[in-house]
């Protein structure tokens, strides 16, 4: 075996870049397209990371002068937007790309087409959005884009912002439902849903609050657009708009999207800490019990966010309680992980470590995230840099954590090399402390009065202090991500292949080759129970029982036509940003239209029945 | 509920110690130290959730730290397997129920409190002020008094007042930490809210929506001076009459008569006018700030009126009046800076 | 199986449209789908109902609509539902050219329900000055019936690219599916004129 | 991946049902039809008042939506669990989402 996958690999290296090239644009396989997802997310990342040290600068001593109030307004606005959509999303929706189907035994996604087309959107939709930079300047009203400061921004940067996440979201909504279909459809025999790991429990949640949420995002995102580009009057208040319509169905998405930023990674960490402690994951049955009840929780708590609009005490009431009973089932998922550890035997490498890192981290984020729940409190932390200090101890503490952790624990399955300890270790304990450098101290500068979005602080409010602690620990965050860059560079280089199961696992995944061929497995796996692999290691012989004997194996064909219609939508885009200028933009517009339409009409016309691997070839590669 | 709400108090004092010594902000700015009704409203549940889950977050640590101690793998442990758990009813139970109690302990008060906050039934026996949220600016029309200013909100010490908020343009969030959280400004609809200072000062107010460039100088003061100080303010800002006001320096007269030319009444009231467009400059030698942020110098005013894009990026005053040179900008800056309609003053106020 | 029997199977089994995993994931996933647009529809519809007396000085709904039109396109299209059951009914029964017959005036009520609704925004435009510009209102109105014109027009390409496309291969295992998500979604766009016509015309009528 | 997991041929047995659904869906046709009818005459006769006529109109509509769900779209039959699932929780997704922006018009 081990000597096919080195042969193989010898073979990939031998190609020339324009065929690798080709590969990726074509490809429909969930791990070169969770391959794309995390190298354009990590793009991404660092794009809002340079971002946030800008911020950071910037406030690093009062009335600095180091950018320009409206260049500021650009940056804070796509730091926000490219840290969610461009950055946060597309690295999990790589991590279960590439780790989902390998858990549940398929062998690729229910729609592979579909899956490339959403990885293109994406990509294409953050190329869209960044290109505002280059012309007439980036959005900047905020991540949130509040009307009628949205609507009245001059230049095209609120445009951009529109057209990109369109893109982006489309492509995120079919990554939902595909995903929800494959876990539906396509377990391997005996993977009944009470076997499923919780990575592959939360991602199927998350699909659901996918498929939920992001309609109501293309929803504001169309009304923005007709008001910005074809003259409508939805958020125009002179001829009847309502500006508090935008900021409902922002938030109506948006809530339900910052689970769906933290679920996947707490199924992610809940497999790290089963698999560290060398124990079944404590009060399996309630884990996704409590994650089904955040997802629907997280529904009906949206205006919890718009507090200070002025929806009364009633509403204010309803939604601040509903908020507070999230924590709820929080509780029980920080309590069973502590469970878990406990009596096992805990290993402390570094994917462990940022697991461990979570813990407090995030139980800080969700104690801020009651305290900002409790609505006359929230009266004084709303909009200052107390809420600022409650989400990123949420989402850094939470989803980049997480990020970290899975990515760790995950490389040598989706890359094929184990990450260095020592380079893990020490971006772990440099990011962690740069963390709570940063943001710990935000809570308190919002209370002494440090409204979020502040371009400059004044002198002599006290403030400075504070802020310095801030920037400087922003810094160090700085370190610790090009600490893991360097670490990537470096296994890629210099590491060893990685082995089928380098971290003793007990899951599904590391059964196959690190990293698995396309097909991902010769004979499609029996599953027993839950935990199928540890379950073989302690009670059989170590190794998957096939579900059927070695046959041939039908794999989809892949397309250009996913990033032809991407391309055609991108160009699309640029002609409604623009056509408010010149008329001949139209002709873009409908030409990217045409383009996307045709590149469709062929998908259709033609018959893609795709390619059989035989069970010679099979046998050819086998032992 | 009286019981456990005096142990909080009693609490909330010491932290407030221990929080004052360490420094929490400054005073009339920071929510730290409450100086009104809404802000004290407020810090009760702020200081109620944190012990609470400052509680949650100590079992949490706790139990974390044991488990490291206790259950890490040692050497010579690599093979050892624990003991596989399900789970346990009672432990998952347990942490179930704990969550809920404590959820609904700062369930009530959240909403009494905020119930209590949002209750405008006795608005008509109160002062009613009217506040315009411009880019980037405030305007306070005293509703019976026939009264305008901008930037500088008086209000007696003591006595509930009644906001009615509206936005001009986008939207605007206002914000007096020390005296009260913040509401919202939308251009669509009215928002009330009240205020009620416990002690004499000036307090600094802040924009907490994002609103544009300059969404973070658009700051803003209210002075709370006495009952008969306010009396006193009311009644000079209602007798001045701008006609009869003629300047006594002849370099301020000049400043006047520029301040015509150039046509600055087109945005900017002197004397009591409810149509606004500019800020309105009644009293603007009495202002706190220049600009809602700078200091009330002559230098600094006449800095902003050579070029206010400098000093408030996106303000809508830049290009709507001939360049000034230095001898002009001078001249009107005099002519301001002697708008002084009465002794009713911030400096006042803090003696 | 290869694609041979896809394609040219000896003998359909009795439901050709889920007898393939593919089949089966184009159907789960076309429900999914749905799913999704009913939040996108109530996005729609919410707006629409907060602006529907946001006219600014402009025609109101009860000033524009008239009943009868509004009755003879859901009349049009409910009948272009039972239409595809019919053709539903017969790919179950593997009768192809009644499928292919029942799908055709399908289509061609889906297109006089569209020429309608055209000739209802010219109407609008064109007698009473009511634009998507005019007001809160008209910009929700156009907004909401054109989400769902859109719909319409979309569903009647699909139609013809799929009934063109097949008119040659007859049934198989592989188009099946591709026939049956059709008439799911046209099912659903059935349903979501239930509620235009309720909620826009028949309330805008009641006031 | 393609796998024929269903084995059964049409048969007679098949075809019976078949048409026997398909009665069933031309009845409730029918009732839409007869439904539409009467929130049409309701809002054309305007004898109603307005509160009631409303209320009327919503359950006429739901009533032809569930016709559409559970007879046009099968719902009723087996091995529509999920889309069920999916379907209430759209609705239910979307009955807040309504209420939210209704209630954003109300304060």
């Amino acid at each position: 075996m081990s000597i096919a996958v080195s042969e193989s690999s010898v073979k990939a290296q031998k190609r020339s870049i324009g065929a690798v090239l080709w590969d990726y644009l074509t490809t429909v396989d969930h791990l070169k397209i969770a391959h794309l997802y995390i190298f354009g997310g990590a793009f991404f990342f660092i794009l809002g990371g340079i971002e946030a040290l800008i911020i950071r600068i910037q406030l690093l001593v009062p009335e600095n002068d180091f950018v320009t109030a409206g260049f500021y307004n650009e940056v804070i606005t796509m730091h926000g937007t490219t840290m969610i959509f461009l950055a946060a999303m597309p690295i999990l929706l790589g991590l279960m790309n590439a780790i989902m189907p390998l858990q549940i035994g398929a062998r690729d996604v229910a729609f592979p087409f579909l899956n490339a087309l959403g990885v293109w959107l994406f990509i294409l939709g953050g190329l869209l959005l960044n290109l505002s930079w280059f012309f007439g300047g980036a959005p900047d009203a905020g991540w949130t884009a509040y009307a009628p400061l949205s609507t009245t921004s001059p230049g095209h940067g609120v445009d951009y912002y529109v057209m990109g996440l369109q893109l982006a979201g489309a492509g995120t909504l079919m990554s939902g439902i595909n995903f929800l279909v494959t876990i539906i459809n396509m377990r391997a025999p005996g993977m009944t849903y009470m076997r499923m790991p919780l990575f592959t429990w939360t991602t199927f949640i998350t699909s659901i609050l996918i498929l939920f949420a992001f309609p109501a995002l293309t929803v504001g995102l169309f009304l923005l657009q007709f008001d910005r580009m074809f003259g409508a009057a939805f958020f125009d208040v002179a001829l009847g708009g309502n500006t508090i319509i935008w900021q409902h169905l922002f938030w109506i998405f948006g809530h339900p999207e910052v689970y769906i930023l933290i679920l996947p990674v707490f199924g992610a960490f809940s497999e790290i800490f089963s698999t560290f402690s060398k124990k079944r994951i404590f009060g399996y049955t309630s884990m996704i019990f409590a994650t089904m009840l955040i997802a629907f929780l997280g529904f009906m708590v949206w205006a919890h966010h718009m507090f200070t609009v002025g929806m009364g005490p009633i509403a204010n009431t309803i939604f601040s309680v509903a908020t507070m009973a999230i924590a709820v089932p929080t509780g029980i998922k920080i309590f069973n992980w502590l469970a878990t550890m406990w009596g096992g035997s805990v290993k402390l490498n570094s994917a462990m470590m940022w697991a461990i890192g979570f813990i407090p981290s995030f139980t800080i984020g969700g104690m801020t995230g009651i305290m900002v729940a409790t609505v006359a409190a929230d009266y004084q932390y709303h909009d200052t840099y107390f809420v600022i200090a409650h989400f990123h101890y949420t989402i850094v503490g939470g989803t980049v954590m997480g990020i970290f952790a899975g990515l760790t624990y995950w490389w040598p399955k989706i890359f094929g090399r184990v990450l260095n300890e020592t380079l893990g270790q020490i971006t772990f304990w440099t990011f962690f402390i740069g963390f709570h450098m940063t943001f710990f101290i935000q809570h308190f500068l919002g209370l002494m009065g440090m409204p979020r979005r502040y371009w400059v602080f004044l002198e002599d409010q006290g403030l400075d202090t504070g802020n310095l602690i801030s920037s400087i620990g922003a810094f160090l965050m700085a370190v610790g991500v090009i600490v893991f860059i360097i670490n990537a560079i470096y296994v890629w280089l210099k590491g060893e292949k990685a082995a089928n199961d380098p971290w003793d696992g007990r899951t599904l995944e590391w059964t196959t080759a690190s990293p698995p061929e396309h097909y991902n497995w010769k004979q499609t796996p029996l599953i027993r129970g839950l935990d199928c692999l540890w379950l073989e290691k302690t009670e059989g012989n170590g190794k998957m029982i096939p579900a059927h004997p070695l046959k041939d194996i039908h794999m989809p064909n892949g397309s250009i036509l996913p990033f032809i219609m991407s391309v055609g939508f991108f160009i699309a885009g640029l002609g409604f940003i623009y056509q408010t200028d010149n008329k001949l933009w139209y002709i873009a517009l409908f030409g990217g239209m045409a383009i996307s339409l045709l590149a469709m009409l062929v998908r259709s016309v033609q018959d893609d029945l795709g390619h059989y691997i035989t069970k010679e070839e099979l046998k050819g590669e086998a032992e | 509920m009286k019981g456990w709400m005096g142990k909080i108090k009693a609490l909330a004092l010491m932290s407030f110690m221990a929080v004052l010594l360490t420094g929490c902000g400054k005073e009339n700015l920071t929510a730290l130290v409450p100086k009104g009704y809404g802000a004290e409203e407020s810090m009760k549940l702020i200081i109620l959730t944190t012990v609470i889950m400052g509680g949650v977050f100590l079992v949490v640590i706790v139990v974390l730290a044991y488990v490291l101690i206790r259950f890490r793998r040692k050497k010579g442990q690599e093979n050892y397997i624990p003991k596989q758990v399900e789970g346990s009813k009672t432990l998952e139970t347990i942490w179930t129920i704990i969550p809920i109690i404590l959820v609904i302990i700062m369930a009530v008060p959240t909403t009494l409190i905020s119930f209590d906050l949002a209750d405008a039934s006795d608005s008509k026996d109160h002062i009613n002020i009217d506040v315009t949220g411009n880019q980037y600016w405030w305007h306070f029309n005293y509703q019976d008094e026939d009264i305008q200013t901008s930037q500088d909100l008086y209000i007696p010490v003591g006595e509930k007042v009644y906001l009615n908020m509206i936005s001009s343009d986008v939207i605007h969030s206002f914000w007096v930490p020390s005296i009260s959280g913040k509401m919202d400004v939308n251009p669509e609809n009215t928002n009330t809210m009240y205020i009620e200072a416990y002690e004499e000062g000036v307090y600094w107010g802040k924009c907490a929506e994002l609103c544009g460039p300059s969404h973070s100088l658009m700051d803003f003061k209210v002075i709370v001076v006495s009952k008969e100080e306010y009396e006193q303010w009311v009644a000079d800002m209602k007798n001045y009459d701008p006609e009869k006001d003629e300047p006594e320096s002849a370099v301020a007269k000049e400043g006047k008569d520029l301040f015509e030319e150039n046509n600055c009444m087109a945005c900017h009231a002197i004397g009591s006018s409810p149509v606004e467009v500019g800020p309105n400059l009644t009293n603007f030698g009495n202002r706190t700030k220049i600009a809602g942020f700078k200091e009330p110098t002559k230098e600094n005013l006449v800095d902003w009126l050579k070029d206010p894009e400098e000093i408030k990026p996106g303000n809508l005053m830049t290009g709507k009046y001939p360049q000034l040179n230095d001898d002009e900008a001078e001249k009107i800056a005099e002519y301001l800076m002697q708008l002084k309609v009465t002794d009713v003053t911030p400096e006042s106020v803090n003696n | 199986m290869n694609h041979d029997q896809l394609l040219n199977p000896k003998s359909l089994p009795h439901s050709p449209e889920k007898a393939t995993l593919e089949g089966k994931n184009k159907f789960l996933g076309l429900w999914f789908f749905l799913g999704g647009e009913t939040v996108l529809f109530a996005s729609l519809f919410g707006t629409f109902i907060a602006l529907r007396n946001s006219t600014a000085g402009g025609p109101s709904s009860e000033e524009l609509f008239g009943l009868e039109l509004v009755f003879i396109m859901t009349v049009l299209l409910l009948t272009s539902s039972l239409t595809s059951v019919y053709a539903m009914y017969h790919m179950r029964n593997h009768d192809f050219k009644k499928m292919q017959l029942w799908l055709g005036i399908t289509g061609l009520l889906g297109l006089s329900f569209l020429g309608l609704e055209i000739y209802e925004f010219t109407h609008y435009i064109t007698e009473y000055g009511f634009t998507f510009r005019s007001s809160a209102f008209g910009s929700a109105f156009y907004t909401l019936v054109g989400f769902h014109g859109g719909h319409v027009t979309f569903g009647i390409a699909w139609l013809i690219v799929i009934m063109i496309r097949n008119a040659r291969r007859g049934l198989n295992l592989y188009n099946a599916p591709k026939f049956n998500t059709f008439s799911l979604y046209w099912h659903y766009i059935d349903v979501v004129w239930v509620f235009v016509f309720t909620v826009v015309y028949l309330m805008g009528k009641v006031g | 991946m393609t796998e024929n997991t269903n084995t059964n041929q049409l048969t007679d047995y098949h075809k019976q049902k078949n048409k026997e659904e398909m009665k069933r869906n031309v009845i409730s046709f029918a009732l839409m039809i007869v439904s539409t009818i009467i929130a049409f005459a309701i809002v054309a006769s305007g004898v109603m008042d307005r509160i009631f006529a409303v209320f009327l109109l919503f359950i006429l509509a739901t009533v032809q939506v569930a016709f559409q769900f559970f007879y046009f779209m099968h719902m009723k039959e087996k091995g529509h669990a999920l889309p069920a699932v999916m379907i209430i929780g759209g609705t239910w997704a979307a009955f807040l989402t309504v209420f939210g922006l209704v209630a954003a018009v109300w304060w």
